[in-house]
């Protein structure tokens, strides 16, 4: 797919009226991710029911592809498993740093579709910033996530 | 104008773009199918073939270490090392080549200037008086500086115009103010600062002043006598030269009676377990190997520029910016980081109220057009205009009015895409 | 021995350095109406073909600046640049590439460990402890750092052989050492120091260790895991790489843990006039615009290095180390400092009994062999061995039987003159 | 003259017997000059009588061209008077540097047979070193030059 068709069909979609954002009133967990060099910003409360994700917000702004990569992950979070969102956040960060195999994919159902970031390396970052603050707020709720333009994704995205 | 004639053949006595760009080979490249358009000038710039060439020439012929070594091949290093030394001095007029240090690029130079004098003359209850437009390159150190030293770190505001605020400069700098540092021009807004009537207040009230001239020497004549500094720092590979030099030139008598920054080889007059006595300026501040190759081909930089005229690229320039700033301004939802004015160089950090600059970038590199996207290394002025980052086109000698229409049909398909 | 195949093209069991001898063009040149023979490796080493063509190429296609800009050039050099900081990773087995610093030189990377490590850790009382046949790189940071801080600068003896006195270096080695700074091999005695074990020491009594591998790295396999150091230095102009880059390796954890050396641009997060936050290591050392060409030129350099094989160079390099210190020791009047050890370095710095080191350069470069006189920036060790300065031959992977020939030829000559 | 009969004739003679060895027992004046690259170093002691040097010493240690040179220097001062030594150290400092004339070498005698150290560039400190302190000891009594391999030569001589 080209830029142009990913913008139009899916980015553009969820960058102008991203899913989940009413914030909740009493969120499990949340966690930041911010991309000091370009503004990006993202903050994702989880509410947790018994090992599963029943709500989800962002509150952000930055550029399309962060919004937008954030809002496709509420919708893909949303009534899973934490076990399950964990494979899918790792799949995704496989994906968008140009690793992992198609068959491997399955389990990223629609997000399939942000393939294509890959090969724009210097958005990599935007499109993980929703991601990185969601694996924050699970896994080490509280500690914001900074994600300057050199620094590495997170250890088990290291290519 | 200046006649121009870089390759050495022929005087035309006008400013002939089409023959300079011959020069350039990576204006043959394509991107994404399309001539190039590289507008990102302001990070680095593209390098002649003249440059390409003497760096290939020292690898092929002498790529051998300075500091006189006998033989031939370290002979011939050193002679052409400091010729280029030579060439810098002259290209800012400097009054003595022993004024001029090669460091790394300007964040070193700067750090210089922090580590050194700095560290050895600023004290508790100093101050030092920046201003909001700087690069981090000239915020940062003297902010540390300041946090270290219990000294107070004073930052001159800028007005929406993007222009320094002459008042609260007036208003911040007293005989508390122990160094000044400003950029002559700056990389977001391309103000132009009247740095010979700031170091002249810097001086009154006993400050050493502190030019940041990392977007001026490249793109106009800089005249460090005129200019009334006491440091002014550049980047080379900021004006056709390699990657891996930056510029430091101090006044001798200050140089003289600075510390050194690195210590190590090559810089020192002797060395016993008691005691180590130092070289003089530049050398005391050249430790350890240079980047020869790098500073060789700053040389052959600066003939090419001179061979061309700085006062004959600046006007070139002066109208390039005018018509880029005429054409972006046409364009709705777009305004630019700090107001137009006459003779404003070729750089334009825009907005569009429809698109964040990450995406407008990647669109315009679909386009085959290059910019920068992202705070540019300086955060305070975005902040200080309300901007949270910004998209910007700064050009070259080697730029056209074509180009620059390029640019405006870019910026017209991120429109159609986003709006 | 390993397969050699640099330019990628057939592979040949043996070590074919006629073959190798092709692919630098400075060989080809001559000095004084003879073919060059090239003996100052010490101080830099000739260039292949592969590495100046990453030059042109970085020059003539990507001159763009790195740090992730949006457009295709900023993208490739960027690739090309982190590309070649896993390469150096790799080539010194660093866990992670993260703990890789590039810098300007092995003098940069070892004023990198005293201006940010040693400022923020070193205090009255405590105890620097290094050697007498450091270079003056790995000296007189540690003496001026003692200097400032108040701390003892101990400095262990080395033997008349040329070798460390370990008696000494335990007697100085104490509880109150902070830091132990070591050179692997020495670039004048060529004498090899077992730094795993030094290390060993010195972390026994709670020091960091640094190791000075600007004259190891080049010439024989290095693990800085294997090699037990927290800081190791080199210089990438010495292992066939472009001037203008050093390495810094240092273990994550401390690198972590370590303010950051100059400020400026890229390496931070976020900046405000009340604070700044900086961003994580390599980056936040390296401030400002790194040497991006040079760095992409080391990459091809050590690819060239590692197609022949490290071990396989540092086993021909001891063959020919062998044969030109047989060689020279059968001349009347001439001595070598250092005693002669199975697997030296091929590094011989000589004294003759009737002519001056300047007198005897300059006559080797009539002959068309270059070789380094003075005090090679190690003037403790030739006042510890009693010599006011040396000859120094050093060689590389190119070198052969017959340069050494012409060595031996030309010393006749000086003798001849003045004996 | 090619750089092995300028040793054989010249050089080595003054290298192996310098002549104006011996220590004055009361100068006018004295300085040190050294290269601490490389260890060239003299020391120049000059006995003054109403503007002419009536004695000259050199002790020193070196190479064969600071030593030649500084003894060959005694040799044109000795018996001469300051301001004439001006002019020889002077136009010698140009010879060396390679500028002047032909035509000014007339003033340095047999001075001229050092005419091939100005291609010698890494030289041209050693062959400096004695008149550096020749200089030192007239001009800035007991001020002692460092002449270290990237220091430039003393003003007047910059290229
Ligand atoms: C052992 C050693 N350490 C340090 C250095 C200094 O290297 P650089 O000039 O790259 O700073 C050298 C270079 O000769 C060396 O041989
Ligand atoms: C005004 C100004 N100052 C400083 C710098 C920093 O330059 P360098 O990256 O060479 O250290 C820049 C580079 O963008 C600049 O534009």
């Amino acid at each position: 797919m080209d830029l142009k068709t990913l913008y139009r069909e899916v980015i553009l979609d969820h960058y102008k009226t991203p899913r989940n954002t009413t914030p909740l009133s009493a969120p499990s967990c949340e966690a930041d991710c911010r991309n000091p060099s370009c503004g990006d910003k993202v903050r994702v409360q989880l509410k947790l029911d018994d090992g599963l994700v029943s709500e989800v917000a962002i509150i952000g702004n930055g550029c399309a592809i962060s919004q937008a990569s954030a809002s496709m992950m509420t919708e893909a979070v949303k009534g899973r498993r934490v076990a399950e969102i964990e494979a899918v956040m790792e799949e995704f960060r496989r994906m968008v740093m140009g690793a992992g195999s198609e068959a491997d994919r399955e389990v990223l159902g629609d997000l399939m579709i942000l393939e294509g970031i890959a090969r724009l390396h210097a958005r990599v970052k935007c499109a993980m910033c929703g991601w990185s603050a969601l694996d924050a707020a699970l896994n080490e709720n509280g500690s914001d996530v900074n994600l300057d333009e050199d620094t590495e994704l997170p250890a088990s995205s290291q290519h | 104008m200046n006649s121009h004639s870089p390759a050495g053949s022929g005087v035309s006595t006008k400013y002939d773009v089409a023959r300079i760009r011959e020069d350039f080979p990576a204006l043959r490249r394509t991107v994404k199918g399309q001539s190039l358009v590289y507008f990102d000038n302001t990070a680095a710039t593209l390098k002649p073939q003249t440059v390409i060439d003497a760096i290939t020439r020292v690898y092929s012929d002498f790529p051998a270490n300075v500091h006189r070594g006998i033989h031939q091949l370290s002979e011939e290093a050193t002679e052409a090392y400091e010729a280029a030394r030579l060439k810098a001095a002259n290209f800012i007029n400097a009054a003595d080549p022993d004024e001029i240090v090669v460091t790394l690029n300007t964040t070193d130079s700067l750090n210089h200037v922090c580590g050194s004098w700095g560290e050895a003359n600023i004290g508790p209850g100093d101050e030092i008086l920046t201003t909001e437009m700087e690069h981090h390159a000239n915020f940062v150190p003297w902010q540390q500086l300041c946090l270290r030293k219990g000294a107070k770190f004073q930052v001159a505001r800028v007005l929406p115009s993007g222009q320094l605020d002459r008042e609260d400069f007036d208003r911040k700098l007293s005989e508390r103010t122990k160094l000044v540092a400003v950029a002559h021009v700056s990389n977001v807004s391309g103000v132009v600062n009247p740095i010979s009537e700031l170091a002249a207040q810097a001086h009154r009230v006993g400050a050493v002043f502190v030019a940041d001239c990392a977007q001026s020497v490249p793109h106009m004549p800089v005249d460090v006598q005129a200019l009334g500094a006491d440091f002014v720092s550049c980047s080379a590979y900021k004006f056709l030269a390699p990657f891996g030099v930056g510029l430091l030139w101090g006044r001798k008598a200050i140089l003289d009676a600075m510390p050194p920054y690195r210590t190590g080889g090559n810089m020192i007059h002797s060395v016993s377990t008691e005691k180590t006595r130092f070289n003089v300026a530049p050398h005391k501040f050249e430790a350890g190997t240079p980047s020869i190759a790098d500073v060789i081909g700053m040389g052959a930089a600066i003939d090419y520029l001179q061979a061309i005229g700085m006062q004959a690229i600046s006007d070139y320039e002066h109208e390039l910016s005018r018509y880029m700033h005429e054409e972006l301004l046409k364009l709705p939802g777009l305004s630019i980081a700090g107001d137009w004015f006459p003779g404003k160089p070729a750089i334009a950090s825009f907005h569009l109220d429809y698109a964040h600059p990450h995406d407008i970038a990647q669109f315009l590199n679909e386009e085959g057009v290059a910019v920068r996207s992202g705070l540019h290394c300086a955060e305070p002025l975005h902040c200080s205009l309300g901007l949270s980052s910004t998209t910007r086109a700064s050009l070259y000698l080697y730029n056209t009015h074509d180009e620059i229409d390029r640019l405006v049909a870019a910026i017209r398909t991120v429109e159609e895409i986003f709006a």
